[in-house]
C-alpha cells in the first residue's frame, strides 16, 4: 500500500507543478495566443512574482529585507500587481517592437531583472536566495499561523497542534495541488469568457490585422499593453505559487531561461497557441514528459548497461540529463513541423448563427 | 455648398527624409458629396489619405473635420469622430468570419473592456445582440448574407472590398475615405460596388472621398474631382472639366487623349 | 510509444521488486557545475561498491543501491527529482544534493514534510544550520562556510597577508563564504582593500582583476574552478595584478594544475575540508580512491564518500531501512563513543554492529561529528603545490 | 601620463575590451546576415559557435595524439567545414520547412535547435571543462620591450595578437566577398530588399546557402578565438555569448555586416569599460552587473533606434 501512496503523491506533485506551468502557459497565451506578442522574458515576470511573494510573506529574517509575514493571499495579490506594474512599464516602451525584436528586448530585460535580484544582496539575499517561503495549507501547521487570527479564533494553539498531529504528514499535498488546480480553473474560466466576448474578438482582430483594427477604432497600442499586462499578472501569480512550491528561490538556477521561458513556450506551442485548453494540456503533458523522462532514461540506462555489459553505466548516467534536454528539443521540432497549430489548434468562438445561412454553417470555425 | 464643408485639407505637406511626397495640398469636401482623388502613380494620393486618416503625421498643414482641427490625430480617435477609411489592398481579418469582420468595427462595445466581459455579462450580451443585428443587416445590404459564416480569407477579391465598405457602415460614418475600391475587382462586382456607394450616399448621407484609377467609375460617382500630380493639386472641378484640361492631359494621361 | 511504456514499466518494476536498500542520490549532473559533480558522484558510487563488496547490508547481505537523479543545482529540478526518489523509488534516505540552494529547496519542500533524512554532500550555506523547525532530518557532511571562512581568514593572517583584495563569484556558495571570510578577516585585524562580486562564467575578467588589483598584491578568490575561477586566476596571473592567492575548496582541483600549470601556482594556497595526509582516515580514503581512480582531494569528493558511507552505516545500525529511525542512528554512528571506523572499513563496522557494539566513523573529510543542527565542524587543511601536485596540511 | 592613466587603462581595459569585441563582432556578422537575409533571429547561433570550438579541439586532440601540436588557427578551417555542414543541415531540416511560415515558427525552431546542439555537445564531450592550450599566456616580450622603450608599454599575449590578426583578415575577406563577388552582391541585395532581389532574378536559395557558409566561418572563428582567449572550453559559452552578439547586431543595424563589426567592438568595450573607475576609485558599475551592460545597450537601442547606428533594416 505504501508504494501506491507514493505513486499517488508523485501524481499530485505532477499536478502541482504541471498546474503552475499551466498558469504560466495561460499567461503566455494571453500575450502570444490572443495578442501576438512574442514575450521571451517570461522568466522575468515569474521571478518578480516569486520574489515579491517571498519577501512579503516570509517571517522576519536577517538575510533579506523584511520578511513581512503578510497573509498568503495578500502576498499573492501584490505579487500579481507588481508583475503587472513592471509589465506595464516595459509595455509602454517596448510594445511597438516587431515580433523577434520584442523577443530579444524581453529576454534582455528578464536578464536585467535577474541581475538586479542577484546583486541587490541587501534586499534579496543575492545569489543565496530566500528560503522558508510559506506554502499554502502546509504552513497553517506553523506556529505563527495558528497562533494568530483568523486561525486563533477557531481553536487554541494546543488544539491546532493536536489537530495537525493527527493528520498524516502529507495532508497538505492534495490540498495544495487542489488549490493550484482551482487557480488554473478560475484563470481558464476568466480567459475563456474574455476570449469569447467582444474583447477576444478585438484581440484576434488586432493580431490578425493591425491597420484595419486601427481604422475600426481600436487603440492598438493600449490594447497590446493591456494583453501584455494581463499575461504578466498571471505569470506573476504563477511565480508566487512557484515560490510556494519550491520554498526556496534564488536568482540564477531557479529562474533559468531555458527551464522556464523555453519550457513554457514548448508547452504553449505543443498544446496549441490561442487555445486555453491547449495551453493547459500542453503544460501538463510536457511537464509529465519532462519529469517522467528521468525515470525513463534511468530505466533505459539500466537496460542498456545490462545488454552491453562492457559499457560503463556511470558515463551514461552522468550524461542522461543532457539527453533529457535533447528530447525536449526534438519533440519541439516534431510538433512544430507535424502539428503546426499544436495538439488543440485555435478555435474561434462560434459566431452567432445567422438564421438565413444556407451553407457553411459549421458552428465552429477554425 | 462651401458653407457646409465637412472635411478640409489646407497646405498639407509630407517629406520622407529628403523626399517631398506631398507638397502643399488643399481641397475641401462638402457634406453629402462624393469627391474623387485622382492622379498618376506617385502623385501622393495615398500619402494624403494616410495623413487624413491619421496613419501618418503631416510635416506641415492642417486637416479639419466638421470644424475641428484633427491634424495628427490617431486613426482610432478619428474613427470615433466619424472618419473611416478602407484600404487599397483589402485588410480583412482572414481567420474570422465575415460576420465577425463586421462586428469588430461596431462602436461602443461594452464587451471590449475585459472587466465588463468578466463582471458585466448582462450588459455585454445586450449590446452584443444589437451588434449582431446591425452586422446581419449590413450583410444583407452588401448582399453577402450567404457568406456570413465563411472565413473572410476565403472570400473573393470583390467580396472583400464589399466587406471593407461594410465595416464603415457599422460605425455610422460621416466621412469615408475609400482607397481604390475598384482595384482587383471584376467588372460586374465593380458596378455593384459603385451602386452601393451611391446608395449609401443618397440613403444614408455618407460623404465620400475616393481614390480610384478607373476613370469610368470616378465619372459615374464623383461630383467633384481633385487631380494630384507630383504632390500638388493640379486642378479641381467636374470630371468633364478635368477631362478637357490640357494640364491634366499632359501630366496624367501622358499627352494621350482619352 | 510502446517502447516508452515498456521502459517505464521496467523502471517501476525494477524499483518495486527490489528488496534491497535504496538511497536516493540527487546530484548536479546538469546545470552550472557538472564538472565538479562528476568526481563526487564517482565517490558516492565507490562507497556503495565498498559496502556491497564487503558483505552488503544487514545479515542477509542485501545490496545497497544508489538511485541517482538530476538536481541540476536548481531548486525546481531538485524538488522534482527528490519527489520522484521519495515517492516513486521509495528510497530510505537522501544523500546529496550538491548545491545549497537545491538542498534547502528539496528539504523544505519535499524531504522534511515527508520525514526523510537528508545528508548533504557539500551544501555549505549557513542558512542550512537554522533551517529546521522542530525536526531533525537535515545533516551535512561538509562544514558550514561559517567555519571555513573563519579558518581561511586565520590562515591569511598567519601567512602574513595583512591586507587583501576579495573577489567572489556571484553564486550561492561563493558569495556566502566570501561574506564570512571578510567578516572574520576584518575582526581579526586584517584590511580588506576591495570586495567585489564577479559574474560567473564570463569570457574575461581582466577589468575586474585590474580594478581590484590596484589595491593589493594578495587576492582571496572565491569561485568554482569550473565556472570562471580558472579564467579569473589566469587573467590575474597574466596581467601580474596579484602575486599571492588564497581561496576555499571550490578552486582546489587537479584541473587547475592541468590548465594553469603547477609552476604558475607556487604562491597559491587553498583550504579545504580536512584532506589531511597525516590522518589515518584520509590515508585510508586516499588508498581506496587512488585504486578506483577517483580524484581524492578534489572539492567535496571525500565528503561524498563519507556521506554515503555514513548513511549506509546508519541504516545498518538501525537494523532496518525504515525512514523514521535513520536520523537517530546517523548521530550514533558518527559520534563517540564507539570503535573508530575508517573509510572502507565496512566489514569491520558490520561485525561490531552485529555484536551490538558502538562505532564512531572518522571520515575522509574530517571526524564528521554532527552538532545539534546536523552540522559538522570540520577540520581544514591548506593545500599548496609541492612537486607539481596539491599537497595538503592540516591547519585546524 | 602613460603610467598614471594610460598604462592601466589601455592594457587592462581597452585591449581586453577590443579582444572581446572582436569575438562578438565575428559572431554578430553571422547573426546580422541571417537576420537580414532569412529574416529571423537565430537563437542557435551561439551554440553553433560553441560546437565549432569543440570540433576544433577534437581535431587538435586527434592530431595531437599523432604527436603534432596543432595551433588552434590551423584547426580552425577544418572545424569551419563541419560547422558549415551543421548550419546547412539545420537549415535543411529545421528552418527550410518554415521559409514561408510566420517568423515566430522559425524563431522557435531555432530555440529548439539551440537546445539540441547544446545537449548533443554535452552528451558527446561530457560536461568537463577542457582547454586548447594549458598554462598562462605571458605578454609578448618583444612588443613589451619595444613599446616600453617608447614609454608606452603595451602588454599583449600572443593569443591576442592572433585574435586581432584573424579578425582583421576575416573582415577584409568578407568585405571583398560582399563588394567584389557576384554572390556577395546578391547577398547584399537580398538583405536590403528581399522582394526586389527576387524580381531581379537572384537565386534566393543560393544566397541563403552562402549566408550559412559565411556565418559558419565567422561563427567558428568566433568560437575558436573565444577559447583561445579564455583557454577554457565549456558548453554554456555559446548561450552566454548570444545576447551580447544580438546586441552587437542590433547596434550596428540588422543586415549590415560592418555595422555588426562596429557593434561588436562597442559592446565588448562597453562591457569592460563599465568596470573602469571613471569617477573616484570604485568601479563605475559593480562588476556583478557587467553582463547587464550589453543587455541594457541592446534594449535601449531597440527602443530608441531599432534600425541601428548603420541604418539597417527595421521591421
Amino acid at each position: 500500500m505504501e508504494a501506491y501512496l507514493g505513486y499517488f503523491l508523485y501524481l499530485l506533485s505532477l499536478l502541482t507543478v504541471g498546474g503552475i506551468y499551466a498558469i504560466f502557459a495561460l499567461g503566455l497565451n494571453v500575450q502570444w495566443g490572443f495578442a501576438g506578442l512574442f514575450n521571451a522574458g517570461i522568466v522575468g515576470f515569474v521571478a518578480v512574482g516569486a520574489y515579491v511573494y517571498a519577501l512579503l510573506t516570509t517571517a522576519e529574517s536577517t538575510f533579506h529585507i523584511g520578511g513581512f509575514g503578510l497573509p498568503l493571499p495578500v502576498g499573492m495579490a501584490i505579487a500579481m500587481a507588481m508583475a503587472a506594474l513592471i509589465a506595464g512599464l516595459i509595455g509602454l516602451v517596448c510594445i511597438r517592437l516587431r515580433s523577434d525584436y520584442l523577443a530579444i528586448a524581453t529576454i534582455g530585460i528578464a536578464e536585467i531583472i535577474k541581475l538586479i535580484f542577484k546583486n541587490e544582496t541587501d534586499i534579496t539575499n543575492g545569489p543565496r536566495g530566500i528560503n522558508k517561503i510559506p506554502r499554502a495549507w502546509e504552513h497553517f501547521s506553523e506556529e505563527r499561523f495558528y497562533s494568530s487570527a483568523p486561525m486563533s479564533w477557531i481553536a487554541t494553539p494546543e488544539q491546532w497542534v493536536a489537530f495537525f498531529d493527527s493528520l498524516p504528514n502529507w495532508y497538505w499535498q492534495p490540498l495544495f495541488a487542489g488549490t493550484i488546480l482551482l487557480v488554473v480553473f478560475i484563470i481558464y474560466k476568466m480567459l475563456e469568457r474574455a476570449r469569447t466576448s467582444p474583447w477576444g474578438r478585438m484581440m484576434t482582430a488586432i493580431r490578425e490585422n493591425e491597420p484595419a483594427s486601427r481604422a475600426a477604432g481600436k487603440d492598438v497600442t493600449k490594447r497590446r499593453i493591456e494583453a501584455f499586462v494581463i499575461g504578466a499578472a498571471i505569470m506573476g501569480l504563477g511565480g508566487a505559487l512557484f515560490a510556494q512550491h519550491l520554498r526556496l528561490i534564488e536568482p540564477t538556477n531557479t529562474f533559468d531561461p531555458s527551464k522556464v521561458t523555453f519550457l513554457v513556450w514548448v508547452m504553449l506551442i505543443a498544446g496549441g497557441s490561442g487555445n486555453n485548453r491547449g495551453a493547459i494540456l500542453g503544460a501538463f503533458l510536457i511537464w509529465t514528459i519532462w519529469s517522467a523522462s528521468e525515470l525513463l532514461i534511468a530505466g533505459m540506462i539500466d537496460v542498456i548497461s545490462a545488454v552491453f555489459s562492457t559499457l560503463d553505466p556511470s558515463i551514461l548516467a552522468t550524461r542522461a540529463g543532457f539527453l533529457r534536454m535533447m528530447l525536449i528539443g526534438i519533440l519541439m521540432q516534431v510538433i512544430l513541423q507535424r502539428y503546426p497549430g499544436g495538439i488543440l489548434p485555435e478555435v474561434r468562438p462560434a459566431s452567432p448563427k445567422a438564421e438565413k445561412t444556407v451553407a457553411g454553417a459549421t458552428g465552429e470555425t477554425k | 455648398m462651401a458653407m457646409d464643408t465637412v472635411l478640409s485639407v489646407a497646405g498639407l505637406t509630407k517629406s520622407f527624409g529628403g523626399l517631398q511626397a506631398v507638397r502643399g495640398v488643399d481641397f475641401e469636401v462638402e457634406r453629402g458629396a462624393i469627391v474623387g482623388l485622382i492622379g498618376p502613380n506617385g502623385a501622393g494620393k495615398t500619402t494624403t489619405f494616410n495623413m487624413i486618416a491619421g496613419e501618418l503625421p503631416p510635416t506641415t498643414g492642417k486637416i479639419t473635420l466638421l470644424g475641428e482641427d484633427i491634424t495628427g490625430q490617431r486613426t482610432d480617435t478619428l474613427y470615433h469622430k466619424g472618419l473611416m477609411r478602407t484600404f487599397q489592398l483589402s485588410h480583412e481579418y482572414a481567420r474570422m468570419t465575415s460576420l465577425e469582420n463586421l462586428m469588430v468595427a461596431a462602436p461602443d462595445q461594452t464587451g471590449e473592456s475585459i472587466w465588463s466581459s468578466w463582471f458585466a455579462n448582462g450588459r455585454v450580451k445586450q449590446r452584443e445582440a444589437e451588434v449582431i443585428e446591425l452586422a446581419r443587416d449590413t450583410l444583407d445590404f452588401l448582399g453577402l448574407t450567404h457568406v456570413g459564416e465563411e472565413l473572410a480569407g476565403n472570400l473573393s477579391g470583390g467580396q472583400k472590398k464589399l466587406l471593407e465598405i461594410g465595416r464603415t457602415m457599422m460605425n455610422d460614418a460621416k466621412v469615408v475615405l475609400l482607397d481604390e475600391p475598384g482595384a482587383g475587382v471584376n467588372p460586374t462586382l465593380m458596378r455593384k460596388v459603385g451602386d452601393m456607394i451611391l446608395q449609401l450616399n443618397e440613403e444614408r448621407g455618407y460623404t465620400f472621398c475616393i481614390i480610384e484609377h478607373d476613370m469610368d467609375m470616378i465619372a459615374r460617382l464623383a461630383d467633384k474631382v481633385v487631380v494630384l500630380a507630383e504632390g500638388q493639386v493640379l486642378m479641381e472641378g467636374t470630371m468633364d472639366e478635368v477631362r478637357s484640361d490640357e494640364r491634366v492631359i499632359d501630366a496624367y494621361f501622358g499627352g494621350e487623349v482619352v | 510509444m510502446k517502447k516508452t511504456l515498456l521502459a517505464t514499466a521496467a523502471t517501476f518494476m525494477a524499483t518495486s521488486a527490489m528488496a534491497d536498500v535504496n538511497i536516493g542520490n540527487p546530484m548536479a549532473m546538469t546545470g552550472p557545475i557538472p564538472d565538479l559533480n562528476a568526481p563526487i558522484a564517482a565517490a558516492v558510487d565507490l562507497a556503495a561498491q565498498n559496502v556491497n563488496d564487503q558483505g552488503g547490508m544487514f545479515a542477509d547481505g542485501e545490496t545497497l543501491n544508489i538511485v541517482r537523479a538530476d538536481s541540476a543545482c536548481d531548486p525546481t529540478a531538485a524538488v522534482d527529482a527528490v519527489t520522484k526518489l521519495i515517492n516513486v523509488n521509495s528510497v530510505s534516505a537522501i544523500v546529496g544534493p550538491v548545491c545549497s540552494g537545491a538542498t534547502i529547496a528539496q528539504a523544505e519542500s519535499v524531504s522534511i514534510p515527508a520525514g526523510v533524512v537528508t545528508l548533504s554532500v557539500s551544501a555549505s550555506s549557513p542558512a542550512i544550520t537554522n533551517m529546521e523547525d522542530g525536526t531533525d532530518l537535515v545533516f551535512r557532511a561538509a562544514a558550514s562556510d561559517a567555519y571555513q571562512g573563519v579558518a581561511l581568514a586565520e590562515l591569511a593572517l598567519a601567512n602574513g597577508f595583512d591586507e587583501i583584495a576579495v573577489s567572489y563569484a556571484n553564486d550561492d556558495y561563493n558569495a556566502a563564504i566570501a561574506e564570512v571570510f571578510v567578516q572574520a578577516y576584518t575582526d581579526l585585524g586584517g584590511t580588506v582593500t576591495a570586495n567585489e562580486a564577479h559574474e560567473p562564467n564570463k569570457a574575461s575578467y581582466r577589468s575586474e582583476v585590474a580594478t581590484i588589483g590596484a589595491t593589493s598584491d594578495n587576492l582571496a578568490l572565491f569561485s568554482y574552478y569550473g565556472s570562471g575561477g580558472i579564467t579569473l586566476m589566469r587573467n590575474a596571473l597574466e596581467t601580474g595584478a596579484f602575486t599571492n592567492f588564497i581561496g576555499a575548496d571550490g578552486m582546489l582541483s587537479d584541473e587547475l594544475i592541468e590548465q594553469i600549470g603547477a609552476e604558475n601556482l607556487m604562491t597559491s594556497t587553498f583550504t579545504t575540508s580536512a584532506s589531511d595526509d597525516s590522518t589515518p582516515s584520509f590515508a585510508a580514503w586516499k588508498a581506496i580512491a587512488d585504486e578506483a581512480g577517483v580524484p581524492a582531494s578534489d572539492p567535496f569528493v571525500a565528503n561524498g564518500y563519507d556521506a554515503t558511507f555514513m548513511m549506509a552505516l546508519a541504516i545498518e545500525a538501525a537494523g532496518s531501512d525504515d525512514r523514521a529511525v535513520i536520523a537517530e542512528s546517523l548521530r550514533a554512528i558518527a559520534t563517540a563513543p564507539g570503535e573508530v571506523i575508517l573509510p572502507g572499513e565496512w566489514a569491520k563496522a558490520k561485525e561490531i554492529l552485529a555484536a551490538g557494539g558502538e562505532i564512531n566513523y572518522e571520515g575522509a573529510a574530517g571526524n564528521q561529528d554532527f552538532d545539534e543542527n546536523g552540522d559538522v565542524a570540520g577540520n581544514f587543511s591548506k593545500s599548496t603545490i609541492v612537486d607539481g601536485a596539491w599537497a595538503a596540511e592540516l591547519i585546524q | 601620463m602613460w603610467d598614471a592613466f594610460g598604462f592601466e587603462f589601455v592594457n587592462f581595459y581597452l585591449i581586453p575590451g577590443l579582444v572581446l569585441g572582436c569575438i562578438y563582432a565575428l559572431g554578430a556578422i553571422g547573426i546580422t546576415l541571417t537576420f537580414g537575409i532569412l529574416r529571423f533571429a537565430n537563437f542557435a547561433h551561439g551554440e553553433v559557435m560553441m560546437s565549432g570550438a569543440y570540433i576544433a579541439w577534437t581535431i587538435m586532440a586527434l592530431v595531437g595524439a599523432a604527436g603534432i601540436a596543432l595551433h588552434p588557427l590551423v584547426a580552425l578551417p577544418f572545424a569551419a567545414i563541419f560547422v558549415i555542414g551543421l548550419f546547412l543541415l539545420c537549415d535543411r531540416w529545421f528552418y527550410k520547412p518554415f521559409r514561408k511560415a510566420d517568423t515566430i515558427k522559425i524563431v522557435i525552431a531555432s530555440f529548439g535547435v539551440m537546445l539540441i546542439i547544446r545537449s548533443a555537445v554535452q552528451a558527446l564531450w561530457g560536461p568537463n571543462q577542457i582547454t586548447f592550450v594549458p598554462g598562462i599566456a605571458r605578454p609578448n616580450a618583444w612588443l613589451q620591450s619595444v613599446t616600453g622603450d617608447a614609454g608606452m608599454m603595451i602588454l599583449m599575449p600572443n593569443k591576442h595578437l592572433w585574435i586581432f590578426a584573424g579578425t582583421i583578415l576575416l573582415v577584409v575577406a568578407l568585405s571583398y566577398l560582399l563588394n567584389r563577388t557576384r554572390t556577395g552582391k546578391a547577398m547584399r541585395a537580398v538583405s536590403d530588399s528581399p522582394d526586389l532581389a527576387h524580381v531581379t532574378g537572384i537565386n534566393v536559395e543560393t544566397v541563403i546557402k552562402a549566408t550559412w557558409i559565411v556565418g559558419g566561418i565567422c561563427a567558428t572563428a568566433a568560437g575558436v578565438f573565444l577559447v583561445m582567449d579564455t583557454q577554457t572550453l565549456e558548453t554554456t559559452m555559446g548561450f552566454r555569448m548570444l545576447l551580447p552578439m544580438f546586441a552587437a547586431a542590433i547596434l550596428g543595424g540588422i543586415g549590415k555586416p560592418y555595422g555588426a563589426v562596429f557593434g561588436g567592438l562597442v559592446i565588448g568595450l562597453a562591457e569592460e569599460l563599465s568596470a573602469y573607475p571613471w569617477i573616484g576609485d570604485t568601479p563605475l558599475l559593480s562588476p556583478g552587473y557587467k553582463t547587464g551592460v550589453a543587455f541594457a545597450i541592446m534594449v535601449v537601442m531597440l527602443i530608441v533606434r531599432p534600425q541601428g547606428l548603420f541604418k539597417g533594416r527595421s521591421f
